[in-house]
C-alpha cells in the first residue's frame, strides 16, 4: 500500500473534493469560484502541508466513488460519518458542526418525526439526512431524494417539496439570501459534525490530518473560518 | 336539362392557360369519349369536373346545382360524380372489400353490415366476387381497376369520369377493365371518359369530344368524327393513332 | 489494478432495481403511445393544417430537436412552477419524454406522409372523403407503415434518454443506480449493471415496438404471404 | 454570496458555453477519427472485425450515454487512471459518437450502387483501391448531410456530462438557478444558448439535404 | 489456341442452378453474340468470364492462364479481359477524361501524362474527343455508354464482354453506341456480347450463341442461327423477337 501523505508531497499538490451546492460550507460567487466553509478548509490543510490546492467540485452522491477511484485526496465535503461509510473509507477527527434538521415553511405543520406522514421530503442523495431520515421517517413519507444540493433546494424553493432535510446552516444562508420561500427548521434529525474522508489504511495521512485540526483548533483558525461563515464561535464540544 | 354543364370554363397552371373556354352538356344517360393529344387538356377538365381542381373562370354545374369551392358543396358534388383514374389509386392497407366499403361508412355513415351488403353486391358486378378479402397487391393492374370502379359505384353516383383508365394496364389486362365499361354504358350509366382506345370509343360512346390546346375543337357522333373529321388537326391525330 | 469487483449489494439493492426498471417501463409506455399522438397531430398541422397552426408547430419542433432533453426536463420541473404550472416529477418526466418524442416523431411522420403519393388523396376526395376523413382513413396508416422502423428507433431513443430523469427525483432505472451505490459505494458496479439492463430493455422495445408494427399493419405480413 | 444580477447569469453562461462548445468540437473530432477507424473495419475483409464493430456499435447506440460517462468516469478511475471530469466526458463523447458515426457512414457506403464496385472490379482494382478511388469519395459526399445533422446531437450530449460534474453550460445553469432562484430565467437562456449553437447546425444539414437532392454532380 | 476457353461451366445461387455445364471456346478476333430468353443466364456467363461470380464447377481460361479466385489472378484476368455494363456504371465524381485515366494510373501505375494521352486517343476513337472534361451527369447515355467503352479499352483488353450495352438508351442513341461496337470488330477486337439488337448481331457477328435455361442450346454463324434455327425454342425465340 503506498503511503498517501508522501504521494502528496511528492506530487507538490492536493486534490480536495469539495461542494459547490452546499452555502454556507461551498457555493459559488458571482465568478463561479468555489467558496466557502469547506473550501477555506482545504485551503488552510494544504497551506500547512506546504503543497498546492486543487479544488475538485463534487456532489454528495459521488463523492466517495471521487474518493475510492482516487480522482481526490481528501474530501472536504461536510461529509458526517456513520458505520456504513466508515467501513469504506476513513475519517479524520471533525472539523466543523453540522446539525441537520428537517425544514419547511412556517405554514406547514411538524414538530417531530411522525408528522412527516404523508408529506413529501427533499433530500440529497447519499447525504447523512438521507441516511438518518430514511431510518426515523414514517413508512408513508414520501422522501424525494435528489441528485445534488441544487437539486434538493430548488425543488424546494419551486414547490416541488413540502419540506427538506438539511443543514441548519445552509438553511440559514439559504434565508440569507431572500428566497421566495423562507425555511424554518421543524425539528433537528442529529447533531452530524463534518469530518474530512479518505481512503483507508494510511495511518500517516490521518495522523497528519488530525494534528493539523488540533492545531487549528487550539490557535483559533478554525474558530475564525466558523466565524467568517457560520457566523458563530466553533462549538466547545466538537 | 342537363346532368352536367359546363359553361366557358378557364383553368391556368400560374400563368399557362391550360382550359381556355370550354363549354360541354353531357345529359343522363350519355356516353361521352374525351380524345385528343396528350397536353390537350383532358384530365384537366375531367378534375375540374370531379372538384379537385379549381377553376379560374366560368361555371360547372351538375344535377343542377353550381359547382361552389367550399368544402361543404365540394362533398355533395363528389356524391353525385364519380371519378376512376389511371393509376387505380386503391387503399394500398385495406382489403378490396373494405376499399369499397371505406366512403359508404364515413362518408354516407352506412352501417356496416349494409357496407358490406353493398361491397358485396358491386364487386360482384365487376365479376370480383371472390377477391373481398384481397389485398390490391395480391390483385392484378386490370382486378385493381374494377375494384376502383366497384368502389366509385357503391356510392351511387349519377355519373361516372374515367381518366385513361386502362393505360396503366398490360395489354393482356385492357379488355376486362373495359368490359365493365361497356356493361355501365349499357345499363344506362352516364359517362365521360378520356380514352386512347378509339376502337372502343367508336363503338360504346353516344359522343366524341376531340380537345385540342386547352379547346374542344370538334364533336359529334362517333361515326361522324371518325369517318369524317372536320379539322386538319383532327385528321392528323387520327391518322396517327390509327 | 487493486479493485476488488464485488457484486454481494445485488442481494440488498434488487428491490431497488426492480421498482426502478418498472418505472422506466412506465415512462416509456406512456411517453411513446402519448408522444406518437403528439407526433401525429403535428405531422397533420405541419402538412395539412392552417397556416399559423404549421408555423407554431415549426417552432415547438425546432425549438425541441435544438436543446437537450435534461434542459427540457429541468425547464419543464424547477422552471414552470415559477409560473404556477406545478406538476409531480413522474409527471413532469413523462411531459418532458412526450414533448420530445412529439417532436421527433412529427418529423419522421411528416416525411411518411410527404411520400404519400397525390392520387392516394385524390382517390379519398373523390370519394367525397372529407380532408380529415382521408388523412384519416386513406393517408395515415400507410404513411406510419412506412416510417414505422424510424419511429421504433426513436422510441428507443426516448427510452435511453429518460435516464436522466432520476436528476428530478424520479425513480427509475438510472436512480436504481444511483441510490444503490451512494448506500454500497460500488459505483462501477451499479452503473454497469444498469447499463446492461438498459441494453436488455432496447432490444427488448425495438424488438416489441416492430412485432407491434406487424400486428397493425398486416397487409405487409399477407402480401408476402 | 452577492447578489447575481441577469448579467452574471448570462456571462457566466456563456463562459461555460464555451466548454460546451470545446467539448463538442474533442467529441466530433475524435468520434469522427475513431469512427473512419472502425468504418475500416466495419466493412472490411475480416469477418470478426465486423462483428466486433457491429457490438460495438449495438452497445453504444442500445445504452444510455449518461451510462456510459458513469462508467467512462468510475470505470476508467479503477483502471488507475486519474479520471478527471473532462477526461471521462471526451472518453465517453467520443466512444459514443463513434458508435454512430459509423453506422451513418457505414449506410453511406452501402448506399453506393453495386455496378461501382463492379465496374472498378472489371478494370482490375483491388478492394483498397475501390474504396479508396471509387467508392469513398462518392460515399464521403453523400454522408455529409447526415453528419451534419448528427452533430446536433452531440452539441446536445455534452449536456449530459454536467451529472459527472463537468462545468459546461447546463451545469452552470443549474449552479445558477440555485444560487438566484430564477430557474425560469437561468434554465431558458441555457435552451437558448443551445438553440444559438445547434439551430444553425441543423439548418445547414436540411440546407445540404435539399442540395443533394437537386443536383446529385460531383 | 482459343482466347477465352470455358469448359463444363456450372454456376448456381443457393439451390437454383443458373449456368449447368457451358462449353465456349472463343478464338483471337471472334465476334460473338449471346442471345436468350430473359433468365436463361447470359449475364451469368458474362460475369463469371470477368470473375465477378464465383463458379461452382467446371474451369474458365483466358489466353491460357486458369481463372482461380484470389485477388492476384482475378486482377491478372481483369487486364486481360474488360467488361462494359447495361448501366454504364461510370464514376460520377470523375470527369469523363477522369474515368478513362483512373484505372491506368492506379492499375497499371503509367504516369499521369502518360494517362492522360491514352484518354485522349480513347475518347477521341469513341467519337467524344470534346468531352474529357465533362461529368458523367452532363452526358447522354450513349455518350455515357461510350466513354464507358473508352475506359475498357484504354487498359488494352484482349476481349471485351458487353451485356446489352444498348438496353439502358432511349432508342435515337442506340446507332452511336452500335457504331463503335461495330468499329472495334471491324479492327479486330475479340468481342463476347449479350444484345437483343438481332439485326445488328446477324450483320456483325462471327457467330451467334442461344442460351436457354442454362445451357447453350444452339449456335453457329448467324446465317445459320436466323435462317435455319434447328430447335423449336430457337424458332419462338426468334418469332418472338422479329
Ligand atoms: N399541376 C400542374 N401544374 C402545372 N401544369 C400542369 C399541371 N397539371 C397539368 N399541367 C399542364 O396542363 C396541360 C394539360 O394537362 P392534362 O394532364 O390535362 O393533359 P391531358 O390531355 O390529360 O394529357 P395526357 O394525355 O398526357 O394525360 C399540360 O401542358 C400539363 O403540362
Ligand atoms: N444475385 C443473384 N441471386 C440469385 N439469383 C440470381 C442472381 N442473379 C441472377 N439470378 C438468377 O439467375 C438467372 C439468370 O440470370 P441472368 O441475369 O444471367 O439472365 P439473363 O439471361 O442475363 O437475363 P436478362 O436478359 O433478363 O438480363 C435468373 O433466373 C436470375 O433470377
Ligand atoms: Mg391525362
Ligand atoms: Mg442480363
Amino acid at each position: 500500500q503506498a503511503n498517501a501523505l508522501e504521494d502528496i508531497s511528492a506530487a507538490g499538490k492536493i486534490r480536495v473534493a469539495v461542494p459547490q451546492d452546499f452555502p454556507p460550507f461551498g457555493s459559488v460567487g458571482a465568478d463561479m469560484a468555489p467558496q466557502g466553509y469547506d473550501i477555506d478548509m482545504a485551503a488552510l490543510i494544504a497551506d500547512k502541508l506546504g503543497v498546492d490546492l486543487e479544488l475538485v467540485p463534487v456532489t454528495s452522491a459521488n463523492r466517495i466513488p471521487y474518493l475510492q477511484t482516487k480522482k481526490v485526496d481528501l474530501v472536504i465535503s461536510s461529509m458526517g460519518k456513520n458505520a456504513e461509510r466508515d467501513a469504506v473509507i476513513d475519517f479524520s477527527e471533525p472539523y466543523a458542526p453540522f446539525y441537520n434538521g428537517v425544514f419547511a415553511p412556517a405554514d406547514v405543520e411538524i414538530t417531530e418525526a411522525s408528522d412527516l406522514s404523508g408529506k413529501i421530503i427533499g433530500v440529497t442523495r447519499g447525504s447523512i439526512e438521507d441516511l438518518e431520515l430514511t431510518e426515523v421517517a414514517p413508512q408513508d413519507a414520501t422522501l424525494k431524494r435528489y441528485e445534488d444540493n441544487n437539486g434538493t433546494i430548488s425543488a424546494f424553493l419551486s414547490g416541488q417539496v413540502e419540506a427538506i432535510a438539511t443543514g441548519n446552516v445552509v438553511a440559514a444562508a439559504l434565508i440569507e439570501r431572500n428566497p421566495p420561500k423562507l425555511p424554518e427548521m421543524k425539528f433537528l434529525i442529529k447533531n452530524s459534525p463534518c469530518y474530512i474522508g479518505f481512503n483507508e489504511n494510511q495511518p500517516e495521512l490521518m495522523a497528519k490530518l488530525n494534528s493539523i485540526i488540533e492545531t487549528a483548533k487550539a490557535d483559533g483558525d478554525l474558530d475564525a473560518i466558523s466565524q467568517k461563515w457560520l457566523g458563530m464561535p466553533l462549538p466547545a464540544d466538537l | 336539362m342537363s346532368l352536367i354543364a359546363i359553361d366557358a370554363l378557364k383553368k391556368s397552371y400560374g400563368k399557362t392557360e391550360v382550359l381556355k373556354g370550354i363549354d360541354l352538356h353531357v345529359k343522363q344517360g350519355e356516353v361521352i369519349a374525351l380524345i385528343g393529344k396528350s397536353g390537350s387538356g383532358k384530365s384537366t377538365l375531367l378534375r375540374c369536373i370531379n372538384g379537385l381542381e379549381q377553376i379560374n373562370d366560368g361555371a360547372i354545374s351538375v344535377a343542377g346545382e353550381q359547382l361552389i369551392n367550399d368544402e361543404l358543396h365540394l362533398r355533395a358534388l363528389r356524391l353525385k360524380v364519380g371519378m376512376i383514374f389511371q393509376q387505380f389509386n386503391l387503399f394500398p392497407h385495406k382489403t378490396a372489400g373494405q376499399n369499397v366499403m371505406l366512403a359508404q361508412q364515413v362518408v354516407k355513415k352506412r352501417p356496416k353490415a349494409d357496407a358490406v351488403a353493398m361491397a358485396r353486391k358491386m364487386l360482384d358486378r365487376v365479376g370480383l366476387s371472390d377477391k373481398f378479402d384481397s389485398y390490391p397487391d395480391q390483385l392484378s393492374g386490370g382486378q385493381q381497376q374494377r375494384v376502383a370502379i366497384a368502389r366509385a359505384l357503391a356510392m351511387e353516383p349519377m355519373a361516372l369520369l374515367c381518366d385513361e383508365v386502362t393505360s396503366a394496364l398490360d395489354p393482356e389486362l385492357v379488355a376486362e377493365v373495359l368490359q365493365v365499361v361497356r356493361d355501365l354504358a349499357a345499363e344506362g350509366m352516364t359517362l365521360v371518359m378520356v380514352t386512347h382506345e378509339m376502337a372502343f370509343a367508336r363503338d360504346v360512346c353516344s359522343r366524341v369530344v376531340f380537345m385540342h390546346q386547352g379547346r374542344i375543337h370538334e364533336s359529334g357522333p362517333p361515326e361522324q368524327v371518325f369517318n369524317n373529321p372536320q379539322t386538319p388537326e383532327l385528321r392528323s391525330f387520327i391518322g396517327m393513332t390509327g | 489494478m487493486s479493485y476488488q469487483f464485488n457484486f454481494d449489494w445485488i442481494a440488498t439493492y434488487w428491490p431497488v432495481f426492480i421498482a426502478g426498471i418498472w418505472m422506466t417501463i412506465q415512462l416509456i409506455v406512456v411517453g411513446g403511445i402519448v408522444g406518437i399522438a403528439l407526433g401525429i397531430l403535428c405531422a397533420w398541422a405541419r402538412s395539412e393544417g392552417p397556416k399559423w397552426l404549421g408555423f407554431i408547430t415549426a417552432i415547438y419542433v425546432e425549438l425541441i430537436r435544438n436543446t437537450p432533453f435534461l434542459i427540457q426536463l429541468f425547464f419543464i420541473f424547477y422552471g414552470l412552477p415559477a409560473l404556477g404550472f406545478r406538476m409531480t416529477e413522474v409527471q413532469a418526466a413523462m411531459l418532458a419524454m412526450v414533448i420530445n418524442l412529439g417532436a421527433y416523431s412529427a418529423e419522421i411522420i411528416r416525411a411518411g406522409l410527404e411520400a404519400t403519393p397525390k392520387g392516394q388523396v385524390e382517390a379519398g376526395a373523390s370519394l367525397a372523403l372529407s380532408p380529415l376523413q382521408t388523412f384519416r382513413h386513406v393517408v395515415l396508416v400507410p404513411a406510419l407503415q412506412k416510417i414505422w422502423p424510424a419511429l421504433c428507433s426513436q422510441v428507443v431513443i426516448v427510452m435511453l434518454g429518460s435516464s436522466v430523469v432520476s436528476q428530478i427525483a424520479v425513480e427509475d432505472l438510472t436512480y436504481a443506480a444511483n441510490f444503490t451505490q451512494s448506500r454500497s459505494f460500488r459505483a462501477f458496479e451499479a452503473y454497469f449493471v444498469s447499463t446492461l439492463i438498459y441494453l436488455a430493455l432496447a432490444i427488448a422495445l425495438r424488438f416489441a415496438l416492430l412485432a407491434l408494427g406487424d400486428m397493425i399493419f398486416a397487409t405487409k405480413r399477407r402480401a408476402t404471404r | 454570496m452577492s447578489q447575481i444580477g441577469f448579467a452574471d447569469i448570462l456571462w457566466n453562461l456563456i463562459m461555460a458555453a464555451g466548454w460546451t462548445v470545446v467539448l463538442s468540437l474533442i467529441s466530433f473530432v475524435g468520434g469522427g477519427l475513431l469512427g473512419i477507424v472502425l468504418l475500416f473495419a466495419r466493412i472490411g475483409k475480416v469477418s470478426w472485425l465486423r462483428v466486433v464493430v457491429k457490438i460495438y456499435t449495438e452497445v453504444f447506440q442500445g445504452t444510455p450515454l449518461l451510462m456510459q460517462l458513469f462508467l467512462a468516469f468510475f470505470g476508467l478511475g479503477l483502471l488507475g487512471i486519474d479520471v478527471p471530469p473532462s477526461l471521462a466526458a471526451g472518453t465517453a463523447l467520443i466512444l459514443w459518437t463513434a458508435a454512430f458515426l459509423v453506422e451513418i457512414w457505414r449506410g453511406c457506403v452501402s448506399a453506393i450502387a453495386k455496378g461501382q464496385w463492379e465496374a472498378s472490379a472489371s478494370l482490375g482494382m483491388t478492394y483498397v483501391e475501390q474504396m479508396r478511388h471509387v467508392i469513398l469519395p462518392q460515399a464521403f459526399k453523400i454522408s455529409i448531410p447526415p453528419t451534419v445533422g448528427f452533430s446536433v446531437q452531440v452539441v446536445k450530449g455534452t449536456a449530459l456530462t454536467s451529472i459527472i460534474g463537468f462545468v459546461e453550460v447546463t451545469k452552470a445553469g443549474t449552479v445558477l438557478a440555485n444560487a438566484t432562484f430564477q430557474p425560469f430565467t437561468v434554465y431558458g437562456l441555457v435552451a437558448l444558448i443551445y438553440f444559438i449553437l445547434c439551430y444553425p447546425l441543423s439548418l445547414s444539414a436540411k440546407a445540404l439535404e435539399r442540395k443533394m437532392n437537386v443536383t446529385h454532380r460531383h
